[in-house]
C-alpha cells in the first residue's frame, strides 16, 4: 500500500510539472532540488541541470543534497566551474530556461523575501530585522536573470504579504512592467507553486491570481492563507492529482524522505 | 626550486591577520570547502573586530560571528543550506552587534573579479531593483542606499546600469584539496569564487587537506587554478573544513554541524562550544582526535573519494610535511 | 544520458555557418590551439565575407583573409610570433580589402567575457590612451573614434574609466584536446580565452583532437572547463590545429607554418595553398594522409606527451567514434 | 674558444640585467622570453615568471618557443590558466613587477608602435598602412599595468621616431605626467634597451636620454641610428661588457643559438 502524497510532494510534483523536457535549469538546495530532479526522472529527461556553484552533468545519490558542494551532488558531475561561471554566464546572461526559487515571503507581485522579518516596515533608517533569515544566495541572480522562475512556498498567511518586507529577489515589483525599468534579462516568476495550489501572474498587471488548488485544499482555503486579496484567475481549476508514476518518480529521487516528514 | 611556504597554521594567523582587517574566507559554500580551522585559531589567537568578506556564510563565520569577533560582514548567502539559518551570525546581525550588507552569490564573485583586475567598478544586471541596491547596512541612514550599488550611463545605448564596487579584502584564508609547499593549488569540486578570491585578496594563505609533491602539478597544471605566484603561505590541516565537507577528501558531519549551530544559538553553548572545540586542541594531532579516528574514517569514506585517486600517488607523507614546514617556518 | 552531438566537420560546417556571420575563433595562441581544420572546410563550402572575431589571428585567419573570404576581423594581436607577420592578413589589410580592428590581448578576452555575462560594456584599464582607443577600422572617418572605447564617469570616485563593447559572435569554432559525444571538453595547456568565447558565442562548434568516453569527464570534472550544455556539435578532427600545436598531443609543425605563411604573402601561392591543401582530400583520412604519417609521429613525439598520459585510457577507437558520428549526423 | 658576443646576445644581457631576483615577471615571445630566462639563469633564481597565456612555473626546453602555447614552454608548467588571468588579474592589475616587451618603433617619450608603419602621419581618415606589423597583442596590457617595462628594440634610424606612427603600448605619451590623465597603475618603460645601449627617461619630462653605450658603440652611432635629437643623460657611461657567466647563462638558454644568428 502506497504512503499517502503530503503536501510537500504534491507541491514538489506541480513545481516539477513546470519544467519541460530539454530546459536549461538551475535548481537551488532542497526543495528545488528535489522538484528540479522529479522532473528529470519524470517527464524531462533531458532536462540539462546545474547547481549555483557550477556543478553540471549531475544527479544526487544517497539522498537529499545538503548543499549545492554536498558530495551527494559532487559524486558524478561531468563538470566542475564556479559561481560565476553558473550564476553569471548561463543565468545572468539571460541562458537559462527555468530556475527554482524558495521564498519566505512572498507579495501580492511574486517579489521574494528571504532576508529578514521585521516587525512592521522597516522605516528610512535600515534597523536590524526582528528576524534574520539567509539572504538572497544565489535567488536574486535566478530572479532577474533566468527566463521565468517558478516559486515555491509554504501556504500560509504570513507568508504570503501584500508587500514583503524586504525584497530579496525581484518578481515584478510594483507590478505592470516595472521590471522594464531595470533591464532584467529574464522574464519573472511563472508560478508560485505552495502546499496548497498554483498562483500565477496576470499577463497585464503582473498581480498573481489563484491558478489552481489540489484535491485536499480549494479556493476559499487558499484565499483564508493568503494575506492578500486574492483573485481567482479565469479558467482556474483543480490541479491534476499525482500520478503513480509520478509519486514513484519523486519518491526515487526523495530516496531519504525529507518531503514525507513535512 | 622555490622554497616552501609550509607554515604551522597558528604561525599562519601570527604572521598574516590583525584585529580589524578585512578578512576573506568562505570562499565556497555554507556546507563546503572553507578554512573552518583557519577561523578555529583566529578565536584561538583572541582577533577580532573583523570586516568579513564570506561570498557564503560558512560555519566559519557562523563562529566568529556568534563569538563577537566579527562586527561587520559582506555576503551573498548567509544561511547554512539545509541545515537552516546561522544561528550565531543571526544573533549577531538581529542584536545589532554586526552590520551585515547583503549582496546576493553572483555579485560576490563578481565583486572579487573586479578587485582581481584592478577596476574601479563592475557592472551590475542583478541586485538592482531590489532592497540589496536600497538598503546598506553600512549606511543605515540613508535610503535608497546610493552609494552602495549606484547608477551609470551605458555609452552604448544611453540606458542607466549598476555599478558594483570591487573588494580587495586584506587577507583571504583558502580551503584546498591539495597543496604543494611552494603554494601551487588543486581544488577538487566547484570552486566557487576561489579563484576570483585568490587574485582579488592582498595576501593569500592556503588550507590545504594534503600537501602534494610539485610533480604532481607538473602531471595536472590545468588544475592548478591557484599558482604558487599569487600564494604567501601554505597550512598543512587535514580536516580543515569539517564539520563541512570537501569533495574527494571528506563528507560533511551532519551531527556535528546541527551540533554547532545548535550551539551558536545562545551565548552559553557558544561559550561551551569554544571550550570543547575551538581552545580544547594544543596541535593537529589534538584538532584530529577530537574529531576522533572513527569518525574521520566513516567521513572520508565518501561517494566522491575516487575523485581524489589520481593524485594520491603524489600526496606527501606526514612526516616529509612536518620537515617542509619545519623548514619554511624559520624561512 | 544525453545523444551523441558528434558529426562530421563537413556537415558541421554546413549546419551552423553562413556567409556575412560574426565568426569566432583563433581563441588560442597564434601558433597554438585553434580549429584551423574548420577554417580549411568553410573555404572548402565557399564561405564568405565572413567578420572574424579572432583573440588572436592564427595560420586559420591568416589563410581566411588570404583567400579573401574576411571582410572585417578583430584582434588582440595580429602576427605569428616568432615566424613572423602574417602575410595573408597583412596583405588583405594592407591591400584595404579587410578592416582590422585593432585590441589588445587582454581587451579581447575581456569583450569575450562581457559578452559572457551580457554585460552592456566592460571596464577599460588597458587600450585606453592609444590608438587602440582613438582609431577604429570600423569607423575610418571618426578620429579620436567616439564609440569604439568611449568613458563613463566612474560613480565611485569621479574619474573617467573606458569601456569595452562586449562580444557576443554568432559561431565559435572552438579546438580542444578532448570532448566527449556529448560536448564536454578538456583542454590541456593555457585555455588562452576559450573559456570565455565558450559562454559568449551564441553557438559553439568543438573540435576535438580525440573523443574520450564521458568516464574520462566524470573522473576529471575539473577539467570540464567547457561543459555540454554550451555546445551544439562535436567535430572529431585529429591534428585539427595542424600545422600549430595542441598542448599533450603534437607540435608545431615548423617547416609548414613557414611554408603556409610564405605561400599566403602572394596571391598565386594562396592559390597553390588552397589547390594542395584545402581542396585536396575528401575527408579525414585524406587531411591525414596529406600531413603523412611520417610527419605526424615526428609531430606527435612531443615533449608535452606525458600530459595526455591520464586521460588515454578513456580515448574512443576510430570505430566507435565513426558509429557516434553516424549516429549523430542522423540525429 | 667562445664564440663573440653579438648584438643581439648584447641586447639580451642587458635587458636581463634590468631583471630583479624574486620579482614577478610577464616575458613576450622571442628575445623578450632569452632575455628574461637568462636573468632567471644567471642572477634572478627566483623571478616568477609567467606567459601571457597563463603558464606559469614554466622554463623552455628544446629551444627558443615558437610562441607562448610552444610546447616548449609547455612541457614544465606548474599551471595553465588564461589570458585574462596572466594580463588581467597578474598584469592590468598592477600586481606585476616588470614585462618586457618589443617595439617596431618607440619614440621619444617610449611609446611604441607595433601595428603598422604608414608613409607619414596617418591623418584624420585611418586608412590602411603601408606595412602592417603584428598589432598590439599583450604589450598595451603590460605597458598599462607592469609596475615597470623595458622595451627590446634593434636600434635603427627609422624605429627610433620623433613620434611613432601609431601608439601601439602607451610609454609617458606627451611626457611628464601625461599618463596621469588614463589612470594607468603601471609606471611606464623605464628603459629602452638597444643593439648599441640603453635609453632611460628623464625624471621630469620623460624624454628618453642615452643612459649608456657597448664596447662595440658609443654616442656618435648611437645618435645617428635615433630618429630624434637624442640627449646624453647625466652619468651616461659604457655599460660592462657581459661576464663569462653571464654568457655562458644566456647561450644555455640560447641552447638553438637564435640571437647568434642576428
Amino acid at each position: 500500500m502506497t504512503q499517502p502524497c503530503t503536501r510537500q510532494e504534491m507541491m514538489a510534483i506541480a513545481t516539477g510539472r513546470e519544467i519541460r523536457d530539454g530546459e536549461l535549469a538551475i535548481f537551488g538546495v532542497g526543495l528545488s532540488m528535489l522538484a528540479g530532479f522529479f522532473a528529470q526522472a519524470h517527464h524531462a529527461p533531458g532536462v540539462r541541470s546545474m547547481t549555483e556553484g557550477g556543478v553540471y552533468g549531475a544527479t544526487p545519490v544517497g539522498g537529499l543534497p545538503w548543499g549545492i558542494e554536498c558530495n551527494r551532488i559532487s559524486a558524478n558531475a561531468t563538470s566542475f566551474t564556479s559561481a560565476l561561471d553558473a550564476l553569471g554566464c548561463l543565468v545572468a546572461s539571460g541562458r537559462c530556461d527555468v530556475g527554482i526559487i524558495g521564498a519566505a515571503q512572498v507579495d501580492r507581485f511574486g517579489n521574494v523575501n528571504t532576508t529578514g522579518i521585521w516587525d512592521g516596515p522597516i522605516g528610512e533608517t535600515y534597523r536590524p530585522p526582528k528576524t534574520r533569515l539567509a539572504g538572497a544566495g544565489g535567488a536574486n541572480d535566478i530572479a532577474c536573470g533566468a527566463k521565468r522562475t517558478v516559486i515555491m512556498a509554504a501556504h500560509e498567511r504570513k507568508r504570503f504579504a501584500e508587500r514583503v518586507d524586504y525584497i530579496s529577489s525581484p518578481g515584478y515589483l510594483e507590478g505592470g512592467d516595472a521590471r522594464s525599468r531595470h533591464g532584467f534579462v529574464g522574464g519573472g516568476p511563472s508560478a508560485i507553486v505552495t502546499t496548497l495550489g498554483i498562483l500565477r501572474p496576470d499577463p497585464e498587471t503582473k498581480e498573481f491570481l489563484l491558478d489552481g488548488w489540489y484535491a485536499f485544499s480549494g479556493v476559499e482555503e487558499i484565499r483564508a492563507n493568503t494575506g492578500w486579496d486574492l483573485k481567482v484567475a479565469p479558467g482556474a481549476g483543480p490541479i491534476p492529482e499525482p500520478t503513480e508514476s509520478e509519486l514513484a518518480a519523486l519518491r526515487r529521487v526523495d530516496e531519504t524522505g525529507a518531503l514525507r516528514k513535512g | 626550486m622555490a622554497p616552501s611556504k609550509l607554515i604551522p597554521l597558528a604561525e599562519a594567523v601570527r604572521r598574516f591577520t590583525w584585529d580589524g582587517m578585512q578578512y576573506a574566507s568562505g570562499a565556497a559554500l555554507p556546507i563546503g570547502s572553507d578554512a573552518v580551522a583557519f577561523g578555529r585559531e583566529l578565536l584561538r589567537q583572541g582577533r577580532r573586530d573583523l570586516h568579513a568578506v564570506f561570498h557564503c556564510n560558512s560555519q566559519q563565520l557562523n563562529l566568529l560571528a556568534a563569538v563577537g569577533a566579527v562586527t561587520r560582514a559582506e555576503c551573498g548567502f548567509s544561511g547554512l543550506e539545509v541545515f537552516g539559518f546561522a544561528n550565531g551570525l543571526r544573533r549577531a546581525v538581529e542584536s545589532g552587534r554586526l552590520a551585515l550588507d547583503d549582496y546576493s552569490n553572483l555579485a560576490m564573485p563578481l565583486r572579487l573579479l573586479g578587485g582581481a583586475l584592478n577596476w574601479p567598478f563592475v557592472p551590475a544586471t542583478v541586485n538592482v531593483g531590489s532592497d540589496i541596491q536600497d538598503r546598506s547596512a553600512f549606511a543605515p541612514g540613508e535610503h535608497p542606499a546610493r552609494a552602495k550599488i549606484p547608477t551609470v550611463t551605458d555609452p552604448f545605448t544611453g540606458r542607466p546600469v549598476g555599478v558594483f564596487s570591487p573588494l580587495k579584502p586584506d587577507i583571504a584564508a583558502i580551503h584546498v584539496t591539495l597543496a604543494d609547499p611552494q603554494g601551487n593549488a588543486i581544488m577538487l569540486g566547484t570552486e566557487w569564487s576561489r579563484y576570483e578570491l585568490s587574485r582579488a585578496a592582498k595576501r593569500v594563505v592556503l588550507i590545504a587537506d594534503a600537501i602534494v609533491d610539485t610533480a604532481c602539478m607538473r602531471q595536472f597544471p590545468n588544475l592548478v587554478r591557484i599558482p604558487d605566484i599569487v600564494v604567501e603561505a601554505v597550512v598543512h590541516w587535514p580536516f580543515a573544513a569539517w564539520p563541512q565537507s570537501s569533495p574527494g577528501m571528506y563528507d560533511v558531519d551532519e551531527e556535528h554541524m546541527r551540533l554547532m549551530n545548535k550551539a551558536l544559538a545562545t551565548e552559553e553553548g557558544t561559550a561551551q562550544y569554544r571550550r570543547d572545540f575551538v581552545d580544547s586542541y594544543d596541535d593537529l594531532d589534538g584538532y584530529l582526535a577530537l574529531i576522533g579516528a572513527e569518525r574521520r574514517a566513516a567521513l572520508a569514506a565518501t561517494q566522491t573519494a575516487f575523485l581524489l585517486d589520481p593524485y594520491r600517488r603524489w600526496i606527501l607523507p606526514a612526516e616529509d610535511v612536518a620537515a617542509l614546514q619545519a623548514a619554511g617556518e624559520t624561512a
